[in-house]
């Protein structure tokens, strides 16, 4: 049954060093708030899953929050590289990061059969790329009515999966409209759940019978946070900061401008 | 001095490929330009698919993200990004993957991932994201890439992607019945694989352009065909409906491009 | 391309002797139009798919359409036997009938392979049931990371799958909604498809943005048949017919009553 | 003479057994009515699932089919058939999975699918629908029959939906984690596995009920715990509701019990 406290008291109580940890939420209710708890409460050692790492685990992996990354696609959407990633890949800076490297269907998927409680997932996946020669990331399994060999990847299954959402009612259910991404599954993957949202409303009012609701007994901790997506964007409530991801390439890709900004608009926070 | 630039020129040739069956599955930037251009002009029924679950997509400007806003709220539908990879990528409904390349190789094949080598990199690249099932599921791949030796190499440092293979013969050998690369579009030219031996030769030279102006700028001993055709000039209406796209782009990012 | 065609062009055109078939709507929105057209064009020897058989494939079987029926739950909802269902299988009344049997889990799972493009279907399913000892339907795959063995299903790949929604726009797009069931996989799992609508609208007004719409590109023929859903229901249109469902009982138990009953009500309309 | 029915002792008692807690698989008869009586009176929390994707289900009527339109007009939310099996069932998100039994054993393994001989059958039943994997993947099993020695038999002709097996070690041998069957609910009395052997022994005889009622009424040679209890009756209120459920249920369906 979800439990409504402070982001503060979320983070404290469900994320802990050498976690496994999801922030996610693709290209929409990006976690940044979330991420940046985690910043000021000083977690190290984790391994970050997310299909796109996007500039909330740049700031989290500069800020030498993260053992290992799992991921999909490293970039700033639109504009270019994730700098903070690349010094912690091409230098080690301010720790090495050990990466786990998939295809965005292969995330998906893994996500998918999480939630489902299985152990794989299988897709046609990896054909001819260099993807498969990372180790044994990817496997193979034969299909035993046509013998077509498929990939296999591993389900996701993090100790705590953290989405954002735009709203949520007094018993803890959720709603997710728009691009949902894999913000369900993360929630049904995942061993514990942290949900932010923008508000919470006596009558959740989804707009379908079939509209993305999230239940409030397969959550453990709620908070509220209004504009808790920020520079991504809450639809229905506020739009994509553009200007700051095109902002974020300069930012990002000097060590000090970085350290400064950080100190600036999250640790002093 | 022409009154359009090579990018330009570059957008438009790869957006007269598409037509109103087609059913593309969208990258951000030089495809992203292409597709909303072909849909603004001659294929006002070109279904759109970004890979955040939005089908059939009409922004009004050019996303920045595969996931803006703008593209769930014009879509027929959006979609969970499972079943976006699971029901439409490799179900099969797919019937152009459009894709752009930071690194190429005469057979098509595609490095986003790492520059030198994997483990100790000179440049960390993005990664797959949607590429590596967008290569071999769509039922076909255009590709568009801004011609220089850095982009269009002898060897790839890393296959993201897979085109024909090393050897131009992968395909065939993995079983892999889509076509794959059947149009590469760059500033200076358009190129399609060879019959047979499935490696890229020059099919069309844009206006203004010269063979050598090819040669040099390719990292492989680029061929030609037999024919080599001039791309038509963009046309003033394709101008102005690509001019007037990515004006409102901007006005819409602040600065974006 | 969609093509808005009448109820009896659907079938004819789509819907031949021999064919796999599938009129899917799980306890919801049930083609039953579709299903008494094609009692009325005669077709004989189909493979008929459906989760629950109901009404529909009791009237199809009756009638001696299908040579075998894949299905997970043959019963009549709340009321008890499918008479002719039983008839033809304890007694071979009026043809033979082939059954594949599975369960809800894994028929629901091979849709949605179908719909993946995927040759097979992966569930924790079946574990000490009779089911697994009829026939070679059920297969094992081993998890190339855990070693568990888990249950394998074909997908399922009709030649025709045949859906009842309420309502498409004039490009074709369809929305369902309320229990949606599995009619989306239907479709995409089926090397053709057929829709039956309640109504054609200028803005098909889809509740959500994450409402279910089928692409009109996906699906070959749509004929609006108000009503093409009783005695199964069609949300926001009309109710079920409960009373129907117990008055078919006495009907269909009767061998002479059932042909009384289909030569009134399907073949004379 | 008593003031309620066999039938009514045994939807109160199995509704006994529901927490707010809960989650709920529901199948329709008996169990639909006994978890929308536990929701109706002590536990109105309670999180009532239908396998037609149906969660968080308030129907106001009882359902005929696990499809009724109210079922989705009340729930939280509606998924897909597939999401429903994959992500919620199979997901291990069910506390508790609620089956009525055709044909049963002592060890719970439960018969819908034939009686007699599979390809000749005597009597073809419906058929297992949800109940094979809401039997394993449930965190345990209730199960409702009524008692009588054609619906609890020495053998089960098929294991539809698994007990503990022919033996009442089979879950152990094939390493599944869930409990299986906890309660067994009649119209006469409840049963839980014994300790050790798994064997369903009586635990509590509804009022009136004797020994000898529920010997006579079994199939196999049924034991009773060291300490039989008695089921209290039917309080004032669960009478009501209950009867007012069903009232509302018939004149909604004209006819339907």
């Amino acid at each position: 049954m979800a439990e409504f406290v402070s982001l503060q008291e979320a983070i404290a109580s469900w994320v802990t060093d050498g976690d496994v940890v999801a922030l996610e939420g693709f290209t929409h209710l990006i976690p940044f708030a979330a991420g940046h708890e985690i910043i000021r409460q000083g977690r190290r050692d984790l391994t970050l899953i997310r299909m796109t790492p996007d500039l909330v685990y740049d700031q989290m992996i500069g800020m030498g929050c993260a053992r290992k990354l799992v991921f999909s696609w490293g970039g700033n959407p639109g504009v270019g590289s994730l700098h903070r990633f690349r010094d912690a890949v091409e230098n080690g800076h301010p720790v090495p990061l050990e990466i786990e490297e998939h295809s965005h269907a292969a995330m998906a998927d893994a996500w998918a059969a999480g939630a489902s409680g299985l152990p794989f997932a299988l897709l046609r996946g990896y054909r001819g790329t260099s993807l498969t020669e990372l180790g044994s990331t990817v496997r193979s399994v034969t299909c035993p009515f046509t013998g077509e060999e498929l990939a296999a990847v591993a389900a996701h299954r993090p100790d705590v999966g953290i989405i954002h959402a735009q709203r949520a009612d007094r018993r803890g259910n959720v709603l997710v409209e728009g691009i949902v991404g894999i913000q369900k599954e993360t929630v049904l993957a995942s061993a514990a759940s942290v949900v932010t949202v923008e508000e919470v409303v006596d009558e959740l009012a989804a707009p379908s019978l079939n509209s993305v609701v999230i239940p409030g007994w397969t959550i453990d901790a709620i908070a509220v946070v209004p504009g808790g997506a920020r520079p991504s964007y809450a639809h229905g409530y506020y739009p994509r900061d553009n200007s700051f991801y095109q902002e974020w390439d300069a930012i990002s890709r000097d060590r000090n401008r970085f350290d400064r900004w950080m100190q600036q608009n999250v640790i002093g926070t | 001095m022409s009154e359009w630039t090579a990018p330009e020129m570059m957008v438009v040739a790869a957006a007269r490929a598409l037509t109103n069956d087609d059913v593309c599955f969208v990258g951000i930037g030089t495809p992203s330009e292409a597709c909303n251009l072909a849909r603004l002009t001659h294929a006002p029924h070109l279904t759109l698919i970004y890979e955040s679950g939005t089908i059939g997509a009409r922004p009004d400007v050019l996303p920045l993200s595969i996931g803006d806003g703008d593209l769930s709220e014009t879509a027929v539908t959006t979609v969970s990004v499972p079943e976006m990879f699971r029901y439409w990528l490799q179900g099969g409904r797919i019937t152009i993957g459009f894709l752009g390349a930071a690194q190429m190789d005469r057979f098509g094949n595609i490095n986003t991932t790492v520059i030198g080598d994997y483990d100790r990199p000179s440049v960390r690249l993005p990664g797959g994201g949607g590429a590596p099932e967008i290569a071999t599921s769509c039922g076909e791949v255009f590709i568009t890439a801004s011609h220089s030796p850095r982009a269009l190499v002898e060897k790839v440092d890393f296959i993201t992607s897979l085109g024909f293979g090393r050897d131009g013969r992968e395909r065939e050998r993995l079983g892999i019945t889509t076509k794959g690369p059947t149009l590469v579009v760059t500033d200076l030219c358009t190129m399609r694989p060879e019959q047979g031996t499935n490696e890229l030769i020059v099919e069309n030279l844009h206006p203004g352009v010269s063979r050598s102006d090819v040669i040099d700028a390719t990292g492989w001993k680029v061929r030609f065909a037999d024919q080599v055709g001039e791309t038509p000039p963009p046309t003033v209406e394709e101008l102005e409906v690509l001019r007037d796209l990515k004006a409102r782009t901007e006005a819409a990012h602040g600065g974006a491009s």
